[in-house]
């Protein structure tokens, strides 16, 4: 094999080359055309991961366990949890409202809608506080306190990135200028949102319906 | 506008900052690949030295070169570096520098993304390395099996420091792996569709989805260990309802694709070589492709056997046995592949080809050994025996180093523009082949005669001590070789012989460069035609215009057949990313003392965050409120 | 109870083996098309798993042992389930219809109604979660033990397991997305047989009796379990992981034949886009054709193109008969037959009637030398 | 020493039916694993030579349709030989695993970091043997190890009479064996268990049932009273120092369970976990500073005057 010596200049003419000229093309694309697109699910891959794997400890410390949650081990008060679900379920309307608003781009419907998001979310944070604090055991009171903590500071965290994720965007959409490629982002940041509130809707339903659904199970 | 032009447009365009806050704000695909790459590279050497002072300290009985306390922390950290901070980030960084520039683009898709990781890497790797030079390096194992790694046997910040550690470079290879992958679903040069991407972007591909589905294991197993040394959870407390196991379920249903991650890519180079010097497609490229999924897809299924010594259910280690022997079958393809390429090519003699040899002579054996170590009976003697230190040696050493050494090579001119010098490297072949040989052969044996793993000594009367000495020997042969290469690769960056755009006569668009590449990469992004596009260019092969040359715009392809679909301006070098890093490092480096860390560290990552995604002018298209 | 379920179970597996066959074989009748062989050996194989899950000694055996009731439902999601889906019954079944209720049933299949809810129901992340969710939720302790005391329960959490198990693969196989959406299925067996294993893990190391009807009729009730969780973990995974580097060969098969599409649309694409560099435009289309742009212009005259065609550049030339031939390089096809692209160009100059008899453009005797330049001229045109 | 170790520690040398099937694998897998190695490397050399000697690359279609007929043939046999072995692997897996609980003898093995305690099940609270770092086998009986640990996971691994199981805190390990060659057989932790890993040995007794149930019968006698004057000091010594803090010995009032029982000590053939012959020196050194012989060893170092020292060892002499 020979070595093929440095060329003044490096890269080809174009001249007698065929050309793609791609300068038409739009600027931005929804779905899985946009690159961010990817991102935003593998982050949610990522994330969906690691809360299966806490719910896995949860299944797999309980199995281990004779009494599951320990005796005297009070959740929060159902009527609190249930609350913040509830509130994190009813912002999927405005979600999906926003949404769809998003694809052609009407602002108006879009502003009004991520307002009530941001509003429903703050409201979430805040049951999720209140949850916090009447809880009625500590993660280091056992095991069961441990997971059921984990869950919740996991879960907060991303509650917690949410809320700010959704007002720093609806201030970004009346202070503006808004672009187009932003609806994009829009829709994105939607989805990390439904994640949110479908992952917390999951844990929270293990932990809170334990005895209703393993109630069968015995030890050998 | 003619080339010459072009060329200074998007020069300044894609322009490299440079300097100190070049260094911080840098975030061009090449810079953070070569970054990964360098400092792998020494990391690669710190553990190297460590593995060379265990090595001595092994060499005879009763020894006294280093303390049993130190000698914890020395092959605790091999271990950690090796894997965490050697091995993945210098695959990833290959795959940053390389899938772009073998795809036919200018950046990959989230380049910030790709700087967060960078500095998060070294903050952790920096992080590990304090710890071992203050004397608080951990030492419960890169394993760290609890309840040894628990706050009751490990008081002290040691356990934390490795925790801290693996949060650290596990984000970091997160990242990396979302970047990889975006970029190659959608920045494929018009005409390269999935069935005639390189193997090497497919290994990344398979690799980067391998890394998205088990680090978050084992970020959980190290978030739980780490509170519960702080903040005395009880994940692994028996005693309030945790559980030991939980945490070796956890670690390796992380830890066995862990291996994947690493010799995927091994593999995939291998493939590039083999092709690349015998001038001949790879043979069966389907069943290459689906050889790396189902790798990566039994990787997951098989971690258990990692656990045969713990009693598990008895039914179930027949099935275990029979997963783990089933991924024998892909690696098999690949082997079968390769001797037939080489068969039909015809096969040019240059250094990286003899890197391509060892590893078949070396890896051959790991995998076999492999096979033995999945039949339970079998394991249940040779498991945690020096003969699981010679197996996974082989495999990794065997299956990624060389591989990954015969690559750079290869790739040395598209790095440096230079070659690097073959008599030296044909040296330095020899002499890791000869040095490897003799430090892990004899492990084999050593294990069969009973010697354990982690040992910091032994008794003179065991017989054990002349393979050692053996085996030590062969260490500082092996270390010889390594410190060529570094050397090889220093002197060559300066002084080598003048590459040119393709030195190798190569096939993948890589190649259609100058070496080293310039910012922009491709002055006309190329189209594709088939799977080795360098090797039937056609003279009119169509090239790409219309991109924009006064911002950093690059083409979004569709992902199944790469049909240009819409632009993408990727963004300029900026300080947020390295700002994001640093704040979760202060918030998770601070949490080892008290966990308020972890808030503090949350907001100032936020404060970056913002940075990082708030839009900056100028703005186009703006979007007018309707009524 | 038991047995009015078996033999309404025989009496349905009996109607659609009837229902299946006299629609293929009135398929097969009409054309040589349609349902294939295998695709039928496909449907019987799966129709008899049906069979032995549901009617032979598993389905005695299972009541006392869980990992063959594991096996049996195996058998019904991942065995029957894809391979019926792969018979493409819904075809068969309609065909085996009579005359009027197959009308009916397209009527009905057509309303905009039950398109929205097909489309709905089928979506590949729906069928993914419904069928992750009726897995895991019949695996409750107390829904499974219901479903072992009570028969007709039991048939219901077998139905739904079936039906799922086919909706999904369905969706994934031959769902809206077809070959286009292989990588997405992929994406999608994989994550279902992590959440499968998953399943079979957590049983496999539970150190409890999860369902306790079972620990009343075996003392290894607890081995029992764990030979159904790994059953449910290691076999299946290796079904779900050959099923899914199928539907990937296929997925990279299609990847190709859609490349070699769009490299012509591409290329269609370049020529069309010449027109800011007019040098190159020539120089590319003389490079593609091997032809001389200007004795093609003197040669177009002289086969007399221009008394049907209206062609730019040449003077006269603004007949209607034929197409007019500006802008070709841009256009899909050539006399609606054949791709566009320099071979067929030169073709069809050559002998139109040997591509199209019925064509109205007559073969005119151009040489090929005069064709390459006559074609040269036609691809450098705006 | 060299006496003491006389067999070697390794799974090659068999000394009962689980080992000798586990070694009978091995060699099944070395046999064929060994052919494969070697028709590959003979393949990959022809390759390697054809491929050198080429003018150029084949390309043709005849070389694709042998290469992939090549490929499916070697593929296949692979496929064939793997499952080959995984029938054999299985087939000795079910050997060594007996399913029947028929065994004689029940000892409980409890690790510690970083030495072992053993205990002979007795259903009489007072019949119960403890000892430690030495389990002593009556030969061909089958026994039924419960594998326990007390604080971190260890892992017992006797090569030469079966493979090693884990000691996990809160789990029973249960190994049954069987050995029928009478010797000493040398056993070492298989897990990192932290800084004294490396010296957590262990000695496996295989002696004839005789000579065994003798052994037992002395180990259940408590420790006899001082005869003389020195040996009366030296438990004096040891009564009122700190090893009561963490030693027992049967018969007085030391009953500490944190280290091992000393009641048989003399009896023993090694000192701090199977790393030193139980000489008289060893002893003295060993109560004097262990931290020197084994460094991070729980036992603290113990300053003793010179003749409490030599009365102590003296009193442990008689601990037989």
């Amino acid at each position: 094999m020979t070595l093929t010596p440095p060329a003044a200049d490096t890269t080809p003419a174009p001249i007698g080359r065929r050309l793609v000229d791609v300068s038409s093309l739009p600027k931005f694309a929804f779905g899985h055309r946009d690159p961010l697109w990817w991102g935003v699910w593998l982050l949610i891959c990522i994330e969906g991961t690691m809360f299966v794997m806490l719910a896995a400890s949860y299944v797999y410390l309980r199995g281990n366990s004779s009494q599951w949650p320990p005796a005297g081990a009070a959740n929060a008060p159902l009527a609190v949890t249930a609350s913040t679900v509830a509130l994190l379920l009813i912002s999927i309307i405005p979600t999906a409202i926003a949404f769809r608003a998003a694809l052609d781009g009407r602002l108006r419907v879009i502003q009004l809608n991520m307002v009530l998001v941001t509003l429903i979310s703050i409201a979430a944070a805040g049951t999720r506080w209140l949850e916090l604090t009447s809880i009625g055991y500590n993660w280091n009171s056992h095991a069961y306190g441990s997971v059921v903590w984990g869950f919740y500071f996991m879960h907060t965290f991303h509650l917690v990135s949410g809320v700010f994720e959704n007002l720093v965007f609806t201030a970004l959409l009346f202070i503006g200028p808004v672009e187009k490629k932003h609806m994009v982002d829009m829709r994105l940041s939607a989805i990390y949102w439904l994640f949110v509130v479908v992952a917390w809707t999951l844990l929270w339903g293990l932990f809170t319906f334990d005895s209703l659904l393993f109630r069968n199970s015995i030890i050998s | 506008m003619n080339d010459q032009e072009l060329h200074l447009r998007l020069s300044a365009t894609w322009h490299k900052p440079t300097g100190l806050w070049g260094w911080l704000t840098d975030n061009h695909h090449t810079t953070i690949g070569k970054r990964f790459i360098i400092t792998a590279f020494v990391f690669f050497i710190l553990g190297g030295i460590e593995a060379l002072i265990m090595r001595t300290q092994l060499a005879l009985p009763e020894n006294h070169v280093v303390s049993n306390d130190l000698y914890n922390q020395l092959f605790t950290t091999h271990g950690s570096t090796m894997m965490f901070l050697f091995a993945v980030p210098v695959m990833e960084g290959l795959g940053l520098y390389f899938v772009p520039l073998m795809i036919g683009t200018r950046q990959m898709a989230f380049p910030r993304l790709n700087q967060f990781a960078y500095f998060s890497y070294l903050i952790g790797g920096v992080l590990l390395y304090v710890g071992l030079f203050g004397n608080f390096g951990p030492d419960a194992g890169w394993f760290a099996y609890t309840p040894l790694s628990g706050p009751e046997f490990s008081p002290g910040k040691r356990v934390d420091v490795w925790a801290q550690m693996i949060t650290f470079t596990e984000m970091a290879a997160l990242g990396g792996a979302v970047s990889i992958i975006a970029t190659v679903f959608k920045h494929r040069a018009p005409g390269m569709s999935l069935n005639r991407m390189p193997l090497f972007v497919w290994g990344q591909l398979v690799t980067s989805f391998m890394i998205i589905f088990a680090m978050p294991s084992v970020m959980v197993a190290s978030g739980m260990l780490a509170t519960d040394r702080l903040i005395a959870t009880h994940f692994f407390n028996k005693a309030e309802g945790g559980d030991n196991l939980l945490w070796q379920h956890l670690f390796w249903f992380f830890g066995h694709p862990e291996v994947y991650i690493i010799f995927i890519p091994g593999t995939t180079m291998m493939s590039t070589l083999v092709s690349a010097f015998t001038k001949r497609p790879n043979f069966g490229y389907l069943g290459m492709v689906l050889s790396l999924i189902a790798t990566g897809f039994i990787g997951f299924g098989v971690w258990v056997h990692h656990m045969f010594a713990t009693g598990l259910p008895q039914l179930g280690l027949s099935f275990f046995t029979a997963s783990s022997v089933l991924i024998t079958i892909p690696t098999a393809f690949q082997f079968f592949s390769w001797l037939t390429t080489l068969w039909h090519g015809k096969i040019h003699f240059h250094s990286p080809i003899l890197y391509s040899f060892s590893f078949i002579v070396i890896f051959l054996i790991g995998g076999l050994t492999g096979v033995m170590l999945a039949s339970v009976p079998l394991d249940w003697q040779l498991h945690d025996t020096f003969f699981v230190v010679a197996h996974f040696h082989y495999v990794l050493i065997g299956g990624a180093i060389f591989p990954l050494l015969g690559a750079l090579t290869y790739w040395f001119p598209k790095l440096t523009g230079r070659l690097m010098n073959e008599k030296l490297s044909v040296v330095t072949v020899s002499l890791l082949f000869v040095g490897f040989n003799v430090t892990f052969f004899p492990m084999h044996q050593l294990g069969l005669m009973g010697m354990p793993r982690r040992v910091y000594t032994y008794l003179p009367n065991l017989g054990w001590t002349n393979l050692n000495l053996l085996a030590t020997v062969g260490a500082y042969i092996f270390g010889l070789g390594s410190l060529l290469f570094v050397l090889n690769a220093l002197i060559s960056a300066r002084i080598g012989v003048i590459a040119g755009d393709d030195p190798w006569g190569g096939a993948d668009l890589e190649w259609a460069t100058a070496s080293p590449p310039p910012a922009y990469n491709f002055l006309y992004v190329p189209t594709v035609r088939d799977r080795y596009p360098l090797w039937s260019m056609e003279p009119d092969q169509p090239l790409v215009t219309g991109l924009a040359t006064d911002r950093r715009e690059i083409l979004v392809t569709k992902l199944m057949d790469a049909e240009p679909d819409h632009l993408y301006e990727t963004p300029d070098p900026s300080i947020s990313p390295t700002l994001v890093a640093l704040g979760a490092g202060i918030g998770i480096i601070a949490a080892i003392f008290n966990p308020w860390g972890v808030p503090i560290g949350f907001v100032l990552a936020g404060l970056g965050l913002l940075g990082w995604f708030w839009p900056k002018p100028p703005h186009k298209e703006l979007l007018e409120p309707q009524p | 109870m038991r047995l009015i379920w078996n033999l309404l179970v025989v009496l349905c597996m009996t109607a659609s083996l009837g229902l299946y066959f006299r629609g293929l074989a009135r398929l097969r009748a009409r054309s040589d098309r349609g349902i294939r062989w295998w695709e039928a050996s496909a449907f019987a194989l799966g129709w008899f798993t049906i069979g032995i899950a549901l009617l032979s000694p598993i389905a005695r055996i299972s009541d006392v042992l869980f990992s063959v009731h594991m096996t049996q439902h195996e058998l019904l999601m991942l065995v029957a389930a894809p391979l019926i889906v792969a018979g493409r019954p819904m075809i068969a079944g309609v065909w085996g219809l009579g005359e009027d209720a197959r009308a009916r049933f397209l009527a009905v299949s057509r309303a905009p109604a039950f398109l929205r809810a097909w489309h709905a129901m089928t979506g590949p992340f729906t069928v993914l979660i419904v069928h992750a969710v009726v897995l895991w939720a019949w695996h409750i302790p107390r829904a499974f033990e219901w479903a072992l005391h009570n028969p007709s329960v039991h048939a219901m959490q077998h139905l739904m397991f079936f039906i799922t198990a086919a909706l999904f693969w369905w969706a994934l196989i031959h769902g809206r997305y077809g070959r286009v959406g292989y990588g997405v299925a992929v994406f999608f067996v994989f994550a279902t047989a992590m959440h499968t294993s998953l399943l079979g893990v957590l049983l496999t190391f539970a150190r409890h009796v999860w369902y306790p009807t079972y620990a009343a009729h075996t003392p290894h009730a607890l081995e029992d379990q764990q030979l159904a969780g790994l059953i449910m973990w290691i076999p299946a995974g290796v079904i779900f992981m050959l099923i899914g580097l199928a539907l990937f060969a296929a997925w990279l098969g299609e990847s190709e034949r859609r490349a070699r599409i769009v490299t012509m649309l591409v290329l269609a694409f370049v020529l069309a886009r010449c027109s800011d560099y007019p040098s190159e435009r020539v120089a590319s289309a003389e490079h593609l054709t091997g032809g001389n742009v200007d004795r093609g212009k003197q040669e177009i005259r002289q086969y007399g193109c221009a008394s049907c065609h209206t062609i730019p550049g040449i003077p006269g030339a603004d007949a209607t008969v034929g197409p007019p031939l500006d802008k070709l390089s841009a256009r899909g096809y050539l006399g609606g037959r054949l791709a566009n692209n320099p071979a067929n160009l030169l073709l069809w100059i050559r002998a139109p009637q040997s591509v199209d008899p019925k064509s109205a453009m007559p073969n005119v005797g151009v040489t090929d030398r005069d064709a390459r330049d006559i074609a040269a001229y036609l691809y450098s045109l705006k | 020493m060299r006496l003491l170790f006389a067999t070697f520690q390794s799974p090659l040398h068999p000394a009962g039916p689980y080992a000798r099937a586990i070694e009978r694998l091995w060699w099944v897998f070395f046999a064929i694993t060994a052919v494969i190695y070697v028709l590959m490397l003979i393949g990959f050399a022809l390759a390697v030579r054809k491929g050198a000697r080429r003018k150029q690359a084949d390309l043709s279609d005849e070389a694709t349709r042998s290469g992939a007929r090549f490929i499916t043939i070697a593929l296949s046999a692979t496929t064939v030989i793997l499952i080959g072995l995984l029938f054999t692997s299985i087939a000795t897996g079910r050997d060594i695993s007996p399913v029947d609980d028929k065994v004689t003898r029940e000892i409980k093995i409890t690790g510690h970091q970083w030495w072992w305690e053993v205990q002979y099940a007795e259903a009489r609270p007072d019949m119960i043997v403890e000892t430690a770092n030495e389990l002593h086998l009556p030969v061909g009986e089958r026994v039924k190890l419960i594998l326990d640990s007390d604080d971190v996971i260890h892992s017992l691994w006797i090569p030469n009479l079966h493979g090693k199981r884990d000691l996990i805190p809160g789990y029973d390990g249960v190994l049954t064996l069987t050995a029928d060659k009478t010797g000493t057989y040398r056993a070492q932790c298989a897990e990192f268990c932290g800084l004294q890993h490396a010296k957590m040995a262990f000695l496996v007794i295989v002696e004839p049932k005789a000579d065994f149930e003798r052994w037992l019968t002395a180990q259940r006698l408590p420790a006899p009273f001082p005869k003389t004057a020195d040996q009366q000091h030296g438990q004096q010594v040891f009564l009122t120092s700190t090893c009561v803090m963490c030693h027992a010995i049967k018969g007085t009032s030391a009953g500490a369970r944190t280290g091992p029982d000393l009641t048989h000590l003399a009896s023993r053939r090694t000192l701090g976990a199977g790393i030193l012959p139980n000489t008289l020196g060893n002893l003295h050194g060993w109560i004097a500073n262990a931290q020197t012989i084994k460094p991070g060893v729980l036992m603290p170092p113990n300053p003793l005057e010179p003749n409490d020292l030599h009365a102590l060892v003296a009193y442990l002499e008689t601990l037989q």
